[in-house]
């Protein structure tokens, strides 16, 4: 264990101020009309997340979940080192596409987020809005050990240790990095988990969306965006 | 290089030079000799590329050492001067005009070890840190492990126990 | 020709048959495709996969009636196009309202789903789709330039702007085909095909590694869904124009078939082994290249 | 624009399209290559639990857990891991003291639960424990040194006409580099009779602080120039270096310390008992390792402290039973200077029941301690051992050490394995070539050289002088004079063969093959086979009223004997150890000091 000292007390004081870009203010269009603007307000969607109730016919989600297990659809979102074991996946060698795996260029399309490897503040960031913007039912891998408990992060000062603190996890994959053949046997697992229907984050985040906004909130000092955002 | 440090030495009062390996020289220099030095390198001695501005946090000694890096990319040579300012009240001279990438150089040491480069481009904005309010993480009296701890949720459940005390608990008890 | 309500069911016979027929080709086009890289490829029914997917999703974000209209628009496209075309020649059944003057209207459907995923996309505000979409109809307005002017060139050479008697004009013989009778035109016409099916070098507007993805940025679960139905639809309705006007069109399933793979395939052969062009590089090669072959086509005529 | 053949030549790849593709058929599950760190195996039974493993992940990705009880060089405690932390550097692996601890090639491990990821190898059991591939530490790659550095010694043609110290001691360059090997796992401590806190003062070297290498060593253990040159290091037969190579030489660091603190400066460091007098009074009967600990101990918490002493020296058995050669005279002083120091006083020449009695201590004293050693040696009993010529190994010691005059023969031949029979052997041996030039003595040992008592460098360095030692020989006969000027008088030593020493039962019971007889032509023949305590001191009445233990004083725990007021401890009741008598006396101070604290309340 490294020395720790003891004396250390971080900042909690101040306040980080909101951007210049972000404050509310009045602005001249050019039609010399004044109008005021609040960017949080304006700019964004209010509404909180719901929770998706299943199918009523118990066929039918059972169908849908089958459809959902095979077309995993990744957003190409890198946040760490892992990454880079998660493009292999897209070559002739592993080949991915024939499990039905892929990867979108849009959370919008996607169902998988995949936080491959550690999240730093400022990533994370950019995860919550890109996972709050992909349609339910949505999945979050955490690829590596730095998404269990830190990893070789574990005492750094911009990387978050615990992810399941800030999103629901359906899955972990152990490794620093896993190689692609473990992140796809990762995924055959999530599909086995879809399709008995135990893959339900989005609920559980929507559930317990306070929890989840006051933990991302407790690391991210710089807040300046809506608590929910598509 | 001994001719060029030579040579250079009573000009620029430098001090003296650290010869680590052939083509990588060390050498102190004063601030008020810094910027008419560099200039005198890029553009008489073939220094022409800056291969990096960096900070020392000499924490006990009470200043940092800024460090920076010039490569004569035709003889092969590197030669790092090095500058010390005052702990206390950290302030260096920009070179973003002498070398267009001091300046990024030049925000991340702001930004990283609070050392202010009056005049830099974007100099004071954010870098690479968001939403930071503590002090400038890479100084020495910034303790990661103790800003990490306060900060960030870590699994629990974990104990671990030293060899000694174990045993000394378990075979001698009375001590 | 007379219209009586049966045609209703035989187009949608029709069009069963060729949205099957495309979910299966493009799929099989894009396992040989993988093939060519030395992979395997998604599975066969994977395209009815993430259909049932896309429309499973439960939540659905929507940007306004504009947004929800775009794919449809460009569905009505692909649909009209192919019913207002003879997909079998000679057959009642799949005739389809194929009339008089259905040639301007076929080349009007061709653009008019763009068109309709210009106004859904611009409708969802986000700047992606903005710039797909203009930097889209920049190209394929080029890249329809000279299939515009291989169509003129057909209709002076047929003297008719109606798709059955061009096809009828072709029948009988392998030459009597437009392909021999005038390949100018129908090289002109070729660059308009391999210009707008959305396939390599000159995919760069859809294309997931561009900006991400262009106009349908937005798009998701049954939205999304509608533009992957006309994403196998669309291409396969136009190919039946080609296969009308070149090609001696089809005069049963099995001759539809192989042709329409056939020429799908042109614009694979090139898709698959090139790389990307850049929007103004596209437009410039269609201006270049396209264009005069075009003109020589009515030229010639 | 380019050639034609520029559009035309990515055509050529639809060649593929007829090949087998490149892609992997089930790349699930594949095997990694064989040399591949995957997830850890530890072999429970290899590991002693030292913690090197802990102390060197960069990612405080290791706990040490309990999973048994603590035994002898075995903290108990197993490596957990979390992988949760965990970047499969395997430095781990590297320095594992043992090699317990190593890698699988197997790499895949997925699950919903982010707390599963914690594991300790070898006792949860894991698919992989079985996996014989994966990553090992290459046998030639050791993070740390595996040999001692060599002591200087001086070579035998110049050391064994004389009585000088052998061992020269580390330079400081030498001690860097052994210090630098421990691994401060702290095993040794639990070991170690009087737990002396090894790993502490091992770094303290490493640092170069001498004074708080002292002062660490004070804080157990007051013979530290004894103890430096001729403890039995237990410690090191525990030391987790061992098993990749030599173990520390933590007897040596110890005497590193020591020698480069000058006595002054030991007595500043020390200091002089910073309590007050409490006013009771404690009686030592014996000034060895035992008694002077008690005293130092006693002292240092304000009890007025009398050691007697028969002999002329304080010492005991460190002073009349090791040869100076081994532990020079004034190493020994300078330790008893520091217990002096604590305001204990020693009489020497003092013998108990001739010259004071106990009855006389008891009365004086508010309580006595019994630390006399064992000075009496043990006969063979077998035909002639009354012969004169015959001699008993210690008492020879003591009269060496005392400079009284010893009969040097030409030859003489010992009895015994021990290490007693080794400095009786050397001893004679000095002697001998001071006297005649040349040396002639053999040792005659029961057991055979697997199984030898005395310290392996001992019998190296005995035969290195010219000492003939011989196993498994049993001795049957002093052969002696039978007539002549000299009759009576030892002329050698007839031994036989031993085939076993121990029955089935596991008793003592010598069996030897008769036929392989050797007569040792010797003067003297000196036995060296045990020794007993000379306890005539106590009186019959005294001992009378103890309670006896196989001819040695009953003693609890505490070292209390069965009388209130006396105790005892050292080598007369636990055997022969410098480092046990030091603990011991640790053990009779506190207990004595435990009554005074008690008498101490009641007298309030």
């Amino acid at each position: 264990m490294k020395d720790i000292d003891k004396s250390f007390k971080k900042d909690t004081e101040t306040d980080f101020p909101l951007r210049e870009e972000m404050r509310p203010r009045k602005v001249t269009t050019p039609d010399g009309q004044v109008i005021d603007i609040d960017p949080l307000q304006d700019y964004f969607c209010q509404e909180p997340p719901k929770v998706h109730r299943k199918s009523y016919s118990a066929i039918v989600e059972g169908f849908y979940n089958w459809a959902r297990a095979n077309s995993l659809w990744i957003l190409g979102f890198g946040t760490g080192c892992g990454a880079i074991e998660m493009r292999p996946l897209m070559t002739p060698r592993f080949d991915a596409y024939r499990y039905g795996i892929q990867w979108r260029p849009t959370p919008r399309q996607s169902n998988l987020l995949v936080i491959s490897g550690y999240l730093s503040v400022k990533t994370l960031k950019r995860a919550i809005r890109a996972y709050e913007q992909m349609p339910q039912p949505k999945y979050v891998v955490g690829l590596g050990s730095c998404t269990i408990n830190g990893g070789m992060y574990w005492d750094s000062y911009n990387t978050i240790k615990k992810l399941d603190e800030y999103l629901p996890v359906d899955l972990y994959i152990a490794g620093c990095m896993p190689r692609p053949e473990a992140l796809l046997a990762g995924l055959m697992d999530l599909k086995k988990l879809i399709r008995k229907g135990e893959a339900e984050g989005a609920n559980r985040y929507a559930e317990n969306f306070d929890w989840y906004k006051a933990n991302q909130k407790s690391v991210i000092k710089d807040w300046d965006m809506p608590d929910y955002s598509w | 290089m001994r001719e060029l440090i030579e040579h250079l030495t009573p000009r620029y009062s430098l001090g003296a030079p650290v010869f680590q390996r052939p083509g990588l020289t060390f050498v102190d220099v004063k601030r008020d000799k810094l910027r008419a030095l560099l200039l005198d390198l890029r553009d008489k001695h073939g220094f022409t590329h800056l291969v990096l501005l960096t900070a020392v946090d000499w924490l006990e000694e009470g200043r940092f050492q800024l460090t920076y890096l010039l490569n004569n990319r035709a003889a092969d040579q590197t030669l790092g001067l090095r500058l010390y300012l005052d702990r206390a009240n950290p302030m260096g001279d920009t070179i973003h005009d002498i070398w267009p990438t001091a300046a990024t150089y030049q925000r991340e040491l702001r930004e990283m070890f609070g050392i202010a480069f009056p005049g830099s481009p974007r100099v004071d904005e954010e870098f690479i840190l968001e939403g930071w309010t503590d002090m400038p993480p890479y100084r020495r009296d910034f303790d990661t492990l103790a800003y990490s701890q306060q900060t960030f949720v870590e699994r629990g459940g974990r104990e671990t126990h030293e060899p000694r005390a174990t045993m000394k608990h378990k075979l001698y008890p009375e001590g | 020709m007379s219209f009586e309500w049966i045609h209703v069911a035989y187009a949608a016979l029709t069009l069963f048959i060729v949205i099957n027929y495309g979910m299966i080709m493009t799929a099989l086009v894009r396992k040989i495709g993988a093939r060519v890289s030395g992979r395997y490829g998604i599975p066969i029914w994977q395209n009815y996969i993430d259909l049932a997917k896309n429309i499973a999703l439960r939540s659905k974000v929507t940007h306004g009636a504009m947004f929800y209209l775009g794919p449809v628009f460009r569905l009505t496209g692909g649909v009209g196009l192919l019913l207002f075309v003879p997909t079998i020649y000679g057959s009642v059944m799949h005739q389809n309202f194929s009339y008089a003057g259905d040639l301007i209207l076929a080349l009007y459907f061709v653009f008019f789903g763009t068109l309709g995923m210009a106004l859904g996309a611009g409708e969802s505000g986000h700047p992606h789709a903005a710039i797909g979409v203009s930097r889209g109809l920049a190209q394929v307005t080029t890249a329809e330039l000279p299939l515009a002017l291989a169509v003129y060139a057909l209709s002076l050479q047929y003297q008719t702007i109606d798709i059955t008697e061009i096809v009828a004009a072709q029948q009988g013989s392998l030459f009597n085909w437009t392909l021999f009778t005038n390949p100018l035109a129908t090289v002109a016409a070729l660059f308009g095909l391999v210009g707008t099916m959305m396939r390599s070098p000159f995919d760069v507007v859809m294309a997931p590694q561009e900006i991400p993805i262009g106009p349908p940025t937005e798009y998701h679960s049954s939205y999304l869904a509608l533009m992957q139905t006309n994403r196998v639809l669309f291409p396969v309705a136009k190919v039946v124009i080609f296969m009308n006007l070149f090609f001696g069109g089809a005069t049963n399933w099995a001759e539809f078939a192989v042709k329409a793979f056939a020429i799908y395939m042109i614009p694979v052969l090139i898709g698959v082994v090139n790389p990307r062009f850049r929007v103004e590089q596209s437009i410039r090669f269609f201006l270049k290249w396209g264009l005069p072959v075009g003109i020589l086509a009515i030229v010639t005529v | 624009m380019g050639s034609l053949r520029d559009v035309l030549s990515p055509f050529t790849a639809w060649k593929h399209v007829i090949e087998t593709p490149v892609t992997l058929k089930n790349p699930i599950g594949r095997e990694a290559a064989d040399r591949y760190r995957g997830f850890h195996q530890n072999d429970t039974e290899k590991c002693i639990g030292c913690g090197s493993c802990e102390t060197i992940c960069q990612n405080a990705a290791i706990d040490m857990v309990p999973v048994d009880d603590p035994k002898e060089g075995d903290s108990g405690l197993r490596p957990q891991i979390d992988y949760g932390r965990c970047c499969w550097c395997a430095l781990c692996v590297d320095v594992c003291m043992t090699g317990s601890l190593t890698m699988s090639n197997e790499y895949t491990w997925v699950d919903t639960d982010p707390d599963a990821f914690r594991f300790i190898p070898g006792v949860d059991e894991k698919p992989w424990d079985a996996i014989a591939k994966g990553y090992q530490r290459p046998g030639e790659r050791m993070l740390s040194g595996l040999t001692r550095p060599e002591m200087m010694e001086m070579e035998p043609e110049a050391r064994i006409d004389n009585f000088d110290e052998i061992v020269a001691g580390y330079s400081r360059e030498q001690a860097v580099l052994e210090a630098d090997r421990c691994v401060e796992c702290g095993l040794c401590v639990a070991t170690c009779p009087v737990h002396m806190d090894i790993p502490d003062y091992i770094a303290a070297i490493r640092e170069g602080d001498y004074d708080l290498g002292t002062q660490i060593l004070y804080e157990t253990n007051p013979f530290s120039e004894v103890c430096g040159r001729v403890c039995t290091h237990k410690c090191e037969t525990v030391c987790a270096a061992q098993y990749e190579g030599e173990p520390i030489a933590i007897r040596w660091l110890k005497r590193h310390i020591i020698d480069n603190v000058s006595e002054e400066r030991r007595l500043e460091i020390v200091g002089t008992p910073q309590v007050l007098p409490t006013g009771r009074k404690v009686a030592i009967v014996g000034a060895g390792p035992a008694g002077l600990t008690t005293a130092y101990d006693l002292a240092r918490q304000g009890h007025a402290v009398t050691v007697y002493e028969a002999q002329d020296h304080a010492g005991g058995m460190m002073r009349y039973g090791i040869p100076e050669y081994r532990l020079p005279y004034d190493a020994l002083d300078r330790d008893i200077a520091v217990i002096r120091a604590q305001g204990v006083e020693i009489k020497t020449g003092v013998r108990i029941g001739s010259d004071i009695t106990l009855a006389q201590l008891k009365a004086d004293n508010d309580a006595v301690v019994l630390g006399i050693g064992l000075h009496m040696g043990r006969s063979t009993r077998v035909p002639g051992s009354d012969a004169p010529g015959v001699e008993a190994a210690i008492d020879l010691l003591r009269r060496i050490t005392a400079g009284e005059e010893v009969p040097v023969p030409k030859k003489v031949a010992v009895i015994g394995g021990g290490n007693v029979a080794m400095d009786i052997a050397r001893s004679m041996a000095r002697l001998q070539k001071q006297k005649y030039g040349a040396v002639g003595v053999t040792v005659t040992a029961l057991e055979d050289f697997a199984h030898f008592l005395a310290d392996k460098e001992e019998v190296t360095e005995s035969i290195e002088e010219g000492i003939e030692i011989l196993d498994a020989r049993g001795p049957q006969e002093m052969v002696t004079f039978k007539s002549g000027k000299r009759k009576g008088e030892v002329k050698g030593l007839r031994t036989w063969k031993v085939i076993s020493i121990f029955d089935d039962q596991g008793r003592f019971a010598p069996q030897y093959d008769e036929a392989d007889e050797i007569v040792h032509e010797a003067e003297m023949v000196v036995e060296a086979i045990g020794q007993m305590a000379d306890v005539s001191l106590l009186g019959d009445e005294l001992t009378e009223a103890l309670q006896w233990n196989r001819g040695r004083i009953a003693v609890d725990a505490d070292g209390h004997t069965s009388e209130p007021w006396l105790w005892a401890g050292g080598d007369s009741v636990h055997g022969p150890d410098v480092i046990h008598a030091v603990a011991d006396g640790h053990k009779l101070a506190a207990s004595v000091s435990a009554m005074l604290a008690a008498k101490a309340e009641v007298a309030k």
